[in-house]
């Protein structure tokens, strides 16, 4: 099956709204990264550096009301769907400023003001409750359209395959967005899997398969609005491939010896952003200060967050009690 | 509606037909529920020609997926019951309730709840072998954050099966395909619901308490009217929900007759009846006339002849066999 | 990718094998619905009405030490890997005689002294399994293989697309064999998988796919042949869809309310049985009193088979402490 | 090799080196496990160097599939050794290993045992969230056909990894990655195994039994330590198998002492101390000087921060004081 990619360049506005979702993940990971590695606090994140690309085209393709499920590595896509960045910190830190005061963790932030229901950790379990998100749409007389985020390693599983047959059959408004940074953990891509292009899997259920490089937020932007588009007529889901790469390694402090330097190099040669930042001053969207101005706002703004969040005090005992259930009257003892 | 007596297949089909009803946020999905088949077992039949296909939904033979679209559904603030057709297939749905459903109110500090409802009936007694007889209820106690509900009349299990439906957080409603032909009054309370966390004492008695659910207390009770013929009164206390465990009612029971015997189809060892022995034990310690006793399925596969089958399931006479024995070696 | 099919039609042995096969799998049926609805003994069976001619294609593509992994509904399957019809009706009917002597039940009779290591009742689970049975084979340096049955439904299963992709990735010698009989349980393929053919599934793991007509069954052997050569080889494994249809219902004693009658009668009309007979008699293999008297030896060595099954003992209480584990010392009390 | 101390990952390393050395049958399979990855905590470094990728295999991520063609090989006199990477993941591949695994042999009669191991490790106490620290052994447990390994220290953890490659049945070797930096001295048993199925005293007391397994008994150990200043002498039993479980040790241990508290980290409520609180209970009755005591992780999902996380856990602490009060409590 096809589906109908425009080829034309976004507006200003949206060009520059992706730039600013790639500098703010990038900016985040940074600050994170930077704090771990001076022992300004502790904490777990899997970096998505060299994946930003992708969050670019998410924020400009979603409504508002548009829902997400990522994964672990999401933190980008987190910041595309609007998560407050004190939210997202906070929650890696562990402080009462986390989107949920330190209960959930990195691998488990939801915001569902802003549409996004799940994070997990759990590899390949997005796409199944992303499949009843947009059921709840359909049932419940809304047009918004669900995405839902996850790796290469992920359409192994037999979560994936059994969401993405339901989702087909049922012609549900879901968009698949497979970031395809050719890692699984401590495994390349070509190991686990015969097919080059993971958008042929959708054949299997007869659904349209995009790949798009994953490193240009124009063609992300482009086929993620296309399959919106689609999802949001009613038409059914699409399994968006974003061919990228993964250049902080697994988690952060992931020795990566199992990556073959030659191929970290040549990937890092794709990074989205002086690619990007080239093309916006070749079409006059804006110049290398304005850029630069660009770049600077998120790094403030980050900065901003972490105060914010290094403010708020640490994972409160008082939370333990709460829910579990809605009131504590199931709780044994 | 009120009066007269129906069986626990009806009793089912009344609850989701009035849950689907009532509310519109609540929907049916699940392996050929929707008409003509209406179910396996014809349990849903005619709700897809009222309710339409889209609140009814057959689905393919995709368990992860279904329990993983009811979660996503139950986030939006709707109220799905999903079908895991019989309850040994739960083993490929685990990861969404256990790992999802159950901690989605938590790990997002309460952010997103999951008003999901599991239905997976107990296919035990019907012959069909080791891997489509289980009662693997204890799996489910063990994780915080679910409720798990085993109804044993009619009139429970639609009451159950509302309540169940309502609530607030993700529930396990398992009903015994071998009581689905049990008949009993109708449910009469008021808003049609039994809570969750009561247990209800189903036979008043004095000597000694048996505690059980399901299928345990159809086979208690039996075993309760033999052993009154000679004089031994046993009080039955269906838990009727595990996870919340209504404790008081039966410290309250024991703690009267001081002598307990626990009685289910899950296997024995490591099962519900684990727990419950725990804190009975625990709880009402040097005040018991005996050690508590359960009686639960032998430790094996189930095999598949139903001759073999009878002797490592639970039964009437098993139970009367354990309380006669808890009532001789009893002390003081 | 493409997978080479023969289009000779095999040698008369070959020929009449299958049809010894067909029959044999058509007697068996008949003998144990006609002691059910005679109430001569009780007991359950998932009916292969109708799909015979995939055991007969599975009979004569298989070496003796290939190994089988089937369903519930694969009694069929079970004679054309040559377990002895006792053993299978002994373990319908939970008797002394039965390939598990009752523990087990119609879903889950095993006979590896004939290559068949696994009868399942959980839909899709028999893929994993046989992928490990193909990967003992690579490991022990057997060129033997493995050919797993299972349905549409089965398809649709996470279980089945991680299996077929560790096959594939893994080169094993696994034949996938697809009985699409149109339903699973009370539902119609077409409502459970948007693809109009099974076979192109596999094009999501890069092997070859093909669908053949699973009512002929030369179709069926050249189609398994090619596919079990292409395994033994070392090439990998291949999806064979064999089209068919189920006559009996989902059980015996299913009223099939849900079937479309001119669905039915229309399936019918395809039966496996008159168009062999047909085929066998023009091509000069055998005349119609010949093929008589191989189906009246069939139904010969069924009742022959029933006799030995009721004359054997009822499953016997002194089983139940066997067989738990390798000895009794693991058994709680 | 057998004098000097190692930590409990050389010790699971040197029980997969050794058996793959010493058996053509033995081979890994899961996700991330060859080189030059060698496993995602580098446990498994070398071994697919030594023993080739055919015997020592990476996977895509399919637990399913991992599970199941770890029984598939099995069934053929393979003994397999399958990763589930973390344990809590063990909700995807349950119906191989619940369903299939551990019913072969039984619903065959024998015909077709399944020698497979499943090796999962708990990252409990890592920060991970509620979906990566769970210990859910308890679930294990319930199924009649499994065996259930948990060991505490270097020595064990090789021995009884040994012991359940080479079983005849289906074993769950569950490791838990706190206690991989422990030091310890070498195996020295002269097969390298440890058998299944013998719980250890740990430590000798006479004033109370502490029954516990993993971290648990690092947890007990310090426990008793302290408290022996303080002339409380607690016994600690290691059960190192779940299942088999060692009631004799069990009952011989608290038959002297009087007293039990039984410790884990699993989720207290139906988790595996239930069992033993039931087993005990019920047969030293009216032999106890005090009621059976638990300290398993409180009823909730386990919160991400470490510092919550902390608190839901059981520590030395905790069991320290649950100690005190069963003293405290006991009569005559
Ligand atoms: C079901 C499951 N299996 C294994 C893991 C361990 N694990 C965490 S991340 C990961 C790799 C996932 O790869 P991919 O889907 O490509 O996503 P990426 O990390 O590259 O974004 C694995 C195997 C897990 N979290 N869940
Ligand atoms: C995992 C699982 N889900 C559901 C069932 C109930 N069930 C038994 S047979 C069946 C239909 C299977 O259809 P298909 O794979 O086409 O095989 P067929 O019965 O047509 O041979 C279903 C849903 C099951 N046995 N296992
Ligand atoms: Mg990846
Ligand atoms: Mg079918």
């Amino acid at each position: 099956m096809q589906l109908d990619v425009s080829s034309q360049t976004p507006g200003d506005e949206t060009l520059l709204t992706m730039y600013r979702t790639m500098t703010l993940a990038r900016a985040c990971e940074a600050r994170l990264r930077k704090g771990f590695g001076s022992g300004e606090f502790a904490g777990v994140i899997w970096p998505s550096r060299g994946q930003e690309a992708i969050a670019g085209g998410l924020s400009t393709a979603l409504r508002r009301d548009d829902r997400l499920v990522t994964t672990y590595r999401g933190i980008h896509d987190l910041l595309a769907k609007g998560v407050p960045p004190a939210e997202i910190m906070g929650e890696v830190l562990g402080r009462g400023a986390g989107a949920s005061r330190g209960k959930g963790g990195t691998m488990h932030i939801t915001c569902p003001e802003v549409g996004v229901m799940l994070s997990t950790g759990i590899v390949g379990s997005g796409p199944p409750v992303a499949v009843g998100l947009a059921l709840a749409a359909r049932l419940q007389g809304s047009d918004r359209v669900v995405a839902v985020c996850f790796g290469d390693g992920a359409t192994n599983t037999g979560s994936f395959h059994e969401a993405v047959n339901l989702a087909a059959v049922w012609d549900l408004p879901l968009v698949l967005i497979c970031q395809n940074n050719q890692y699984a953990e401590l495994t390349p891509v070509e190991e686990t899997m015969r097919v080059e292009r993971i958008a042929d899997r959708a054949a299997a259920y007869a659904i349209p398969g995009i790949r798009v490089d994953g490193n240009d937020p124009v063609a992300v932007h482009n086929a993620l609005s296309a399959a919106v588009g689609r999802a949001r007529s009613g038409a059914g889901p699409t399994l968006v491939e974003c061919l990228t790469f993964r250049y902080g390694g697994h988690y952060v402090g992931d020795p990566q010896v199992y990556m073959a330097k030659d191929r970290l190099e040549q990937a890092m040669r794709g990074d989205p952003f002086p690619r990007y930042e080239r093309f916006l001053i070749e079409h006059g969207v804006a110049d290398a200060d304005r850029l630069a101005a660009l770049d600077a706002a998120s790094v403030a703004e980050i900065d901003e967050a972490i105060t914010v969040v290094l403010d708020s005090p640490e994972a409160s005992l008082g939370e333990l009690e709460a829910d579990i259930y809605a009131d504590l009257a199931g709780v044994p003892r | 509606m009120t009066t007269g007596t129906y069986t626990m297949r009806q009793a089912l089909h009344t609850a989701f037909d009035s849950a689907l009803a009532e509310d519109s946020r609540v929907f049916m999905l699940g392996e050929d529920i929707a008409d003509p088949g209406g179910g396996v077992t014809g349990l849903t039949k005619g709700l897809s020609t009222t309710y339409g296909k889209e609140r009814v939904r057959d689905t393919p033979i995709s368990e992860a997926a279904i329990a993983g679209a009811a979660v996503g559904a139950a986030l939006e603030g709707m109220l799905p019951v999903a079908e895991i057709m019989i309850m040994d297939f739960v083993g490929i749905a685990l990861d969404q309730i256990a790992n999802h459903a159950a901690k989605a109110r938590f790990m997002s500090a309460g952010r997103t709840p999951c008003p999901v409802t599991f239905r997976t009936p107990v296919y035990g007694g019907s012959g069909n072998g080791a891997t489509h007889s289980q009662s693997l209820e204890a799996w489910f106690m063990h994780v915080p954050g679910l409720k798990v509900i085993v109804p044993s009349t009619p009139a429970d299990a639609e009451g159950l099966l509302r309540s169940a439906i309502f609530d607030p957080d993700p529930c396990v409603f398992i009903d015994e395909t071998a009581l689905h032909g049990t008949r009993g009054p109708r449910l009469d309370t008021p808003d049609r619901r039994v809570p969750l966390g009561k247990a209800d004492v189903k036979r008043p008695g004095t000597d000694l308490t048996v505690i059980t659910y399901g299928r345990g207390v159809r086979d208690a009770l039996a075993a309760a009217e033999s052993l009154s013929r000679d004089g031994i009164e046993a009080e039955v206390v269906d838990l009727r929900t595990l996870l919340p465990l209504d404790l008081p009612t039966v410290l309250d029971s024991v703690g009267r007759t001081r002598r307990a015997v626990i009685a289910h189809y899950a296997v024995e060892f490591a099962g519900p009846g684990a727990e419950l022995a725990a804190r009975i034990s625990h709880d009402l310690f040097g005040r018991l006339a005996a050690p508590v006793a359960r009686v639960g399925s032998r430790f094996m596969p189930i095999p598949a002849s139903t001759r073999l089958e009878s002797q490592v399931s639970p039964s009437p006479q098993k139970i009367e066999e354990t309380v006669r024995k808890v009532m001789e070696d009893s002390r003081g």
